[in-house]
């Protein structure tokens, strides 16, 4: 399997951003019928070592290889053409064409020059069927959730005959059926020879699907080892770049209870709440200090009740009662005046202003709580920032560079740390551990933990399961499009569960009531 | 566990979503013309439908290019400008007498040279369409009044039989070769933007170019083409106005970027890019057409009132159409 | 790299450096040409000269940009500011005409309070048909641009209104501390605006609905309500606008007052940095693009350029600003190997925005 | 309107429908232009059809096609330009209705498709200026120094203006247009012109400005720069509307070619003639004049605009 030649060598590539060394002579190499994991923190230069191989980025140094042979690619066109295939980190389609364009624009089958429309939805549906997905081809992407908006941009990715194919993160927004989809093609086309590079932050993956594992940290090359040879937890140390009993942070599991917690008037309650062709009619209670979590498959409606709840979508009907009186929760302006934060698992179209700076995006929200005419003072703002850069070790340090500048990661924590700022009540995160290191997971778990602890009502969702049951004290089960089920998380509750739940839907009554 | 398929049918009631914009333009096109019948009995003339075809033939295939820039989410100010030197060039060179195959091709390689020019700065050095093509604007206005300070009148014969050729009953109801023309071009268009690649990367780019580049489309090339594609439309725009007019004059089609601009966004066209069809381009130059064909039966209008009814019948167009749009999405 | 280079790097990286410089070269190529361009002299404690000149007749282009610039930040554009300026200058004038004494500050004060009051209105509408009924701004604003240019000729009923009225001139042409007074009143604007914007979160508030809405919508911003305030602003700036283009002849034209002056506007507002796809702006980079666009007019004028070539002058000169302003551009010739970085934001701290 | 105005032209009751299509309203000449047209019309007992074309040829010929379509029985307008009319006014003549031109002329060659043109001569309008300062000045020994201020690039009355004044300054060696800017026909354009040329030529003895507007426009400046108008500098413009009349008289400007909006009654007779298919000359002249100071003091009392 590695002893053959490489057909991908990187040596002694650097990059730099303006006030940034995002890569410092890295040399990475990437053999044919292998499954080759690139692993490092938030801001390690994964994303950006993807880029310069394949031409969205030039580089300062270096050179790359492409079987024996110098490439040096223009952009993902002529990578493409050569056959190196990329799946990007955030979902980089088009949502306004059809499922079907999206996944074979650019090599459409075309008779005398013509697109063949009924060839290509097709071929679509056949390679959607593949990765076990029965999308309508023709509507549009963006009417799908951002987890079926990945699996196409799979699709796309595995349809071009490549000899290598590159995943930046395609499992953060996947649930565990999806994960062992993508795994098995994968295998699949290792086992043809294929090279893959793939990168996640989930270990429990890596140590699944890889062959070899090279770690980058802050822009420099740490090593490249055999899975085989490198345990879990020296994997994390050599990404960390310290000893950390993180690990063990993360098995902790505390049982929390609900019963003490739901005596009293709810923070939030509403009931019948819904939106038609998006969820089903619900009811929900909220206490101040309780942990909720949302499971659910993907699509199956769980952001729809956030923004419900937030009112960035508005409900058809249903009352809501915020501390016991009715209220009524019609945009998000309102909402963040009862003091609900809503942080998005869309964090490029929904969650960051790419044009502002670290420090503007963190108090946005608080800003917008307080109006225009109330500036908030500059040494609170700085007092604030970097409270929060710190708290989440948000790298670059420098709360003046534009929040587009930052990698995928460290986006997300200044998002978390635009809600944190607001101190808010209620606070409902969706996915807020998406793309995001194991170190900074374990602290987002923590943070829960002592926010709820110091009063905070917290609605989670997150793919995870084992997540969602480890921080929730109560856990609602979504399941197309409608909460079926409504479960204290106790000593009978635990993943199998809430699967069989899902897969049953027969809990349904005990929802609807 | 065992999840079969997984059934994201999520078939939210979506069918003529994307059409909306596009058949609202069109009822309302009737409801006007259906007042315009019962105002006015001439109205209803055949003819009063092809003179609108006859009079727009040119902004019709302007608006065609423009859609096209429009569509990747740019614009181009230069397409009036153009128009002006197009018709400009061929009235000044058919004077020198040169032959008038050769003047046609050397009027329609301009506009495109230009466009092709405007879309290598804009791609390359990455500056605004808006300033670019504005400064394209002001160079061919500018070529306009250098080549002469007055009008030129086209005397020649090719020209003149194209411009007086009545297709149809010719002491009845016709329309004229630029009609057919422009109907080329719109047909042309319609399947360039629907089944080829080049028209498909339009719409990508006009969704997310970033992504667009990401996917691997050639994002540089497309945009350079969409404006060299508006430039050759506004070249044979030139033409047709040269047909109509058998003139080339400097200050004709001062302020036809705006009508044009108008008609691909009444048409349904999303300024920002992505979304929109040729036919809703038809429609827009229609409703333009018609206003103005509303306003001459009229014929009691002041000049001010003039203006500020085209502004309010635009307005309620409009305001009608978001409603109509807003209902049924 | 010697230390003098590296500030030079970051001199030329500063955002105003090459619009500045465009302006400087501007105005050395005219000096070159009539060396008595750039002299000023003292008359009757007034002071004269080319470069007053230039800053006197930029103050109505300054003004309407700096209303433009709040409007583009948020993604939107204002194609009615031209024929707001004829509407607010005709209101004023026809009011002023009607009353026997034109003199009177009195007459003056009311006729302006009414036509901004008009302006203002106009402004809300625009504002409204974007914010809250959400029509692309370039079609809502046609819409005024259209009929508004018929409104101010209804109001003036198609005549040029000449009016005689001293203090109502004094806005085009009065003169205070030996410097024409309409510089003031721009300065002034840019002033209150900047404080308006910057002293306030407004500022920030509108760069983030303009670089992501949905973002900011959901950050609790309630964005039609900012978006509202640009265009009512933008209408406010260009009425007083419209003051100073009919005092400054003393006359109210309903067809030709502001004629084009959103094109012009558009222009400044983008060299001066500020991006038409929306979010950051730059005030003070408008009123630099807004003195380059004057000292082109007057150059024009002054070199004694035949008119056929003009408009080619133009569209050189605002090619080469936007060229040598380009990141891509320079990239392109501050390296010469192929691999320099990808546009990248120059580095510039966004700071107070405080026009000089 | 109502149903029945679009037929109008085609019931024989004896009423004649005109379709009159106005270049636009870009100034104080036109509107009055228009204000006549409209007045006289009534006065006459002919409909009128009013298009205003905001200043596009394009405008017109839709217009004039839509006047075909209703039958008027004549159509009357103010071309904006001079070519690029045979084709629609083939079809007019197809349909048998008469075309007369008013204030610009048409360069087809064939003059059977249009009636009779009804205007001022632009040429002649210059030539008057040009000549009335050829006497003035001359007894000058020495150069004078004018400086133009045109009106729109490209417009027939700015093209035909320079070329008049032009020819008849011929005569005079001495002399010189030194500067020739385009004012737009505004007074914004035109004091905004004056302004550069007081800066750029210390010595300017004479102003020509193709409309009093520019005129008007220009007095601001030259006051501005310390100087006394129609002392220090000799100012001639051309059109004589109210406000260039006033600054006449009171000794600011020193001659004015007029050129007079008043077409209305001239046309409305012509129209009846020709509705009748009696025969009308191709070119009829508007009356008009020249004024000095004297005569323009004279003449204010009874202007009408
Ligand atoms: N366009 C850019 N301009 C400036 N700096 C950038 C840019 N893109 C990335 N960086 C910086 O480069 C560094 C590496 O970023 P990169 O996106 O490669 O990280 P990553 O390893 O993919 O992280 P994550 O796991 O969070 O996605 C970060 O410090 C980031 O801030
Ligand atoms: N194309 C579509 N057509 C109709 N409804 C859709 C479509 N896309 C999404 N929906 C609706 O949105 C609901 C929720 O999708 P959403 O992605 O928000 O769910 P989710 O559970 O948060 O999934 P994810 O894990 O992907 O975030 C879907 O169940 C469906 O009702
Ligand atoms: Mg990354
Ligand atoms: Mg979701």
């Amino acid at each position: 399997m590695t002893d053959s030649r490489p057909v991908l060598t990187m040596t002694g590539i650097s990059k730099s951003f303006p006030g940034v060394r995002a890569l410092h002579d890295v040399n990475f190499r990437l053999f044919p019928g292998e499954v080759h994991a690139l692993m490092g923190e938030n801001g390690a230069g994964k994303s950006t070592l993807i880029k310069v191989l394949t031409g969205v980025y030039d580089t300062d140094e270096g050179a790359i290889t492409l079987h024996d042979e110098p490439v040096s690619f223009s952009g993902p066109m002529q990578a493409t053409a050569a056959g190196v295939s990329t799946v990007f980190q955030e979902v980089n389609l088009c949502t306004n064409l059809s499922v079907a364009e999206n996944i074979f624009i650019g090599r459409e089958p075309r008779l005398f020059g013509a697109v063949r429309w009924g060839e290509v939805r097709r071929r679509a549906r056949a390679l959607l069927a593949r990765l076990d997905l029965d999308l309508d081809v023709s509507a549009p992407l963006g009417s799908y959730s951002l987890a079926i908006q990945q699996m196409v941009a799979i699709a796309r990715a595995i349809d071009i005959k490549a000899r290598v194919l590159i995943l930046d993160e395609p499992t953060s927004s996947l649930d565990a059926d999806e994960v062992a989809q993508l795994f098995r093609i994968m295998r699949q086309l290792r086992d043809e020879g294929i090279a893959i590079l793939f990168v996640t932050h989930f270990l429990d993956q890596v140590y699944e699907i890889a062959d070899r594992i090279t770690v980058l940290r802050n822009g420099g090359l740490v090593g490249e080892y055999l899975t085989t040879e490198l345990p879990q937890l020296s994997l994390v140390e050599k990404m960390i770049g310290k000893e950390l009993d993180v690990l063990e942070g993360i098995e902790e599991h505390s049982r929390r209870d609900l019963a003490t917690l739901e005596e009293g008037t709810p923070l939030v309650a509403v009931s019948n709440f819904g939106r038609g062709g998006a969820v089903e009619p619900f009811s929900l209670t909220i206490h101040a200090g309780e942990v909720v979590g949302l499971a659910g498959l993907l699509g199956s409606g769980r952001t729809e009740v956030a923004r419900l709840l937030f009112g960035a979508d508005r409900s058809d009907g249903g009352q809501v009662a915020v501390d016991g009186t009715a209220s009524s929760l019609r945009t998000p302006a309102q909402a963040i005046d009862h003091g609900v934060g809503f942080c998005s698992e869309n964090r490029r179209a929904e969650g960051i202003v790419a044009d502002l700076s670290v420090r503007e995006n963190m108090i946005l929200a608080m800003q917008a709580a307080r109006g225009w005419l109330r500036p908030i003072p500059r040494r609170r703002q700085d007092e604030l920032v970097d409270k929060y850069v710190k708290a989440l070790n948000i790298r670059p340090a420098d709360p003046e560079v534009p929040v587009r500048n930052l990698s995928g990661g460290n986006q997300q924590k200044v998002l978390l740390a635009r809600w944190l700022i607001t101190e808010p009540r209620l606070l409902i995160l969706d996915e807020p551990t998406r793309g995001i290191d194991i170190g900074a997971k374990t602290e987002i778990q923590k943070l829960v933990t002592q926010l709820s602890d110091g009063g905070m009502a917290v609605l989670f969702i997150s793919a995870e399961l084992e997540e969602v049951l480890r921080l929730s004290h109560k856990v609602a089960v979504m399941r197309d499009r409608q909460m079926v089920a409504q479960l204290a998380n106790d000593e009978s509750l635990d993943a199998d569960r809430i699967m069989q739940t899902i897969a049953s839907g027969s809990h349904r009554e005990e929802a609807d009531r | 566990m065992t999840t079969g398929t997984l059934t994201a049918g999520r078939n939210r009631f979506r069918l003529p979503r994307k059409q909306i914009p596009v058949l609202a333009t069109l009822a309302l096109l009737l409801v006007m013309y259906g007042i315009g019948v019962s105002q006015y009995t001439a109205f209803s003339n055949v003819q009063v439908i092809f003179n609108v075809f006859i009079d727009n033939g040119f902004l019709l295939v302007v608006a065609v290019g423009m859609t096209f820039v429009i569509l990747t989410g740019g614009i181009d100010l230069s397409v009036g400008s153009v128009v002006a030197m197009t018709a400009m060039v061929s009235a000044a060179l058919l004077q020198d007498g040169m032959p008038a195959a050769l003047v046609l091709v050397i009027a329609l390689l301009i506009g495109p040279t230009l466009g092709l020019l405007m879309g290598c700065v804009i791609h390359f050095f990455e500056i605004q369409p808006f300033i670019v093509t504005l400064a394209g604007m002001f160079f061919a206005r500018g070529m306009c009044t250098f080549i002469s300070g007055a009008s030129i009148p086209i005397t020649d014969g090719f020209w003149t039989a194209m411009s007086q050729e009545r297709i149809g009953n010719p002491r009845g109801n016709f329309v004229s070769i630029s009609v057919l023309i422009a109907f080329v071009v719109v047909a042309i268009a319609a399947y360039v933007l629907a089944y080829t690649r080049l028209g498909r990367n339009v719409y990508a780019i006009g969704g997310n170019p970033q992504s667009a580049l990401l996917m691997g489309l050639p994002v540089g090339r497309t945009r350079i083409a969409v404006y060299t594609i508006s430039g050759l439309c506004s070249a044979i725009g030139g033409i047709l106005l040269s047909f109509y007019t058998l003139s080339g004059a400097p200050l004709i089609a001062v302020g036809m970027e705006l009508d044009v601009i108008a008609a691909v966004v009444i048409g349904g066209t999303v300024l920002t890019g992505g979304a929109g069809y040729v036919f809703g381009t038809v429609l827009g130059v229609l409703v333009l057409g018609v206003i103005q064909t509303l306003i001459t039966f009229d014929g009691s209008l002041n000049s001010w009132w003039t203006k500020i009814v085209i502004g309010g019948l635009l307005f309620a167009f409009i305001l009608l159409q978001r409603l109509i749009g807003i209902r049924y999405k | 790299m010697t230390d003098t280079m590296s500030r030079f790097r970051t001199m030329t990286g500063h955002r105003l450096f090459w619009p500045a410089a465009v302006l400087f070269a501007m105005l050395a190529a005219n000096t070159i040409y009539r060396p008595g361009f750039l002299s000023i002299e003292l008359k009757d404690g007034h002071l004269y000269g080319t470069p007053i000149d230039i800053l006197r007749l930029s103050a109505p282009l300054i003004l309407v940009a700096l209303g433009m610039t709040l409007v583009i930040s948020t993604g939107g554009i204002d194609l009615s500011v031209g024929s707001l300026c004829a509407i607010s200058g005709a209101i004023a004038c026809m009011y002023i005409s009607k009353q026997p004494d034109q003199s009177s500050i009195a007459v003056v004060a009311t006729a302006l309070a009414m036509a901004m009051g008009v302006s203002l209105v106009l402004g809300a509408w625009n504002g409204v048909l974007v914010a809250v009924i959400g029509i692309q701004p370039i079609i809502a604003t046609l819409i005024l641009m259209v009929a508004g240019r018929g409104l101010a000729q209804l109001i003036t009923e198609g005549q040029i209104i000449t009016i005689n009225s001293e203090p109502y001139r004094a806005i085009g042409l009065g003169h205070a501390l030996t410097l024409p007074l309409a510089i003031f009143i721009a300065l002034a604007a840019a002033l209150l605006v900047a404080a308006f914007t910057r002293r306030t979160a407004l500022g920030m508030i509108i760069e983030s609905v303009g670089g992501n809405s949905v973002a900011s919508r959901l950050a609790g911003i309630r964005s039609g309500r900012v978006i509202f305030l640009a265009y009512v602003i933008s209408a406010a700036c260009a009425a007083v606008a419209g003051f100073m283009m009919t005092a400054n002849v003393s006359s109210a034209d309903g067809n030709a007052a502001g004629l084009w002056v959103e094109l012009d506007a558009i222009l400044a507002v983008v060299i001066g940095g500020t991006s038409l796809a929306g979010g950051r702006f730059f005030l003070s980079g408008t009123i630099i693009g807004a003195l380059i666009i004057q000292t082109l007019t007057t150059t024009v004028y002054a070199m004694d350029i035949s008119p056929q070539t003009s408009l080619l002058f133009k569209a050189v000169v605002v090619i080469a600003v936007c060229l040598i302003q380009a990141p891509a551009f320079r990239a392109r010739f501050t390296r010469r190997r192929r691999n320099a970085p990808p546009p990248a934001p120059v580095a510039d701290k966004p700071k107070e925005q405080v026009p000089a | 309107g109502n149903s029945d105005t679009g037929g109008g032209g085609s019931k024989d009751d004896g009423k004649i429908t005109m379709g009159f299509s106005q270049v636009g309203a870009e100034s104080g000449w036109r509107t009055a232009n228009t204000t006549s047209i409209k007045e006289s019309a009534a006065a006459a007992g002919i409909e009128l059809k009013f298009d205003d074309a905001q200043q596009k040829q394009e405008n017109q010929i839709k217009a004039i096609r839509n006047y075909i379509q209703q039958k008027v029985d004549v159509i009357a307008f103010s071309p904006v330009v001079e070519s690029g009319w045979d084709t629609v006014l083939k079809e007019a003549k197809d349909a048998g209705i008469p075309v007369i031109l008013t204030d610009r002329s048409v360069d087809s060659a064939d003059k059977t498709l249009y009636k009779t043109f009804l205007g001022s001569d632009f040429v002649k309008e210059g030539r008057l200026a040009g000549e009335w300062l050829v006497e003035q000045k001359k007894s000058a020994s020495g150069p004078v120094n004018i400086v133009e201020l045109q009106g729109n690039t490209g417009a027939a009355p700015a093209n035909d203006r320079k070329k008049g004044f032009g020819e008849a300054i011929a005569a005079n060696p001495n002399l010189k247009i030194i500067a020739s800017q385009p004012g737009d026909f505004t007074r914004a354009g035109g004091k905004q012109v004056m302004e550069q040329f007081l800066k750029a030529y210390p010595k300017i003895d004479v102003l020509f400005a193709h409309n009093d507007d520019m005129g008007l426009g220009a007095l601001e400046a030259i006051t501005a720069a310390g100087k006394t108008p129609g002392k220090d500098i000799t100012i001639i413009t051309v059109d004589a509307v109210k406000d260039g009349m006033q600054a006449l008289a009171d000794g600011k400007f020193n001659f004015i070619a007029e050129c007079s909006p008043l077409l209305g009654p001239q046309l409305m007779d012509l129209a009846k003639k020709v509705h009748a298919g009696e025969e009308v000359p191709p070119r009829i002249e508007t009356e008009e004049t020249t004024f000095t100071t004297e005569q323009a003091k004279e003449a204010l009392p009874n202007r009408k605009y």
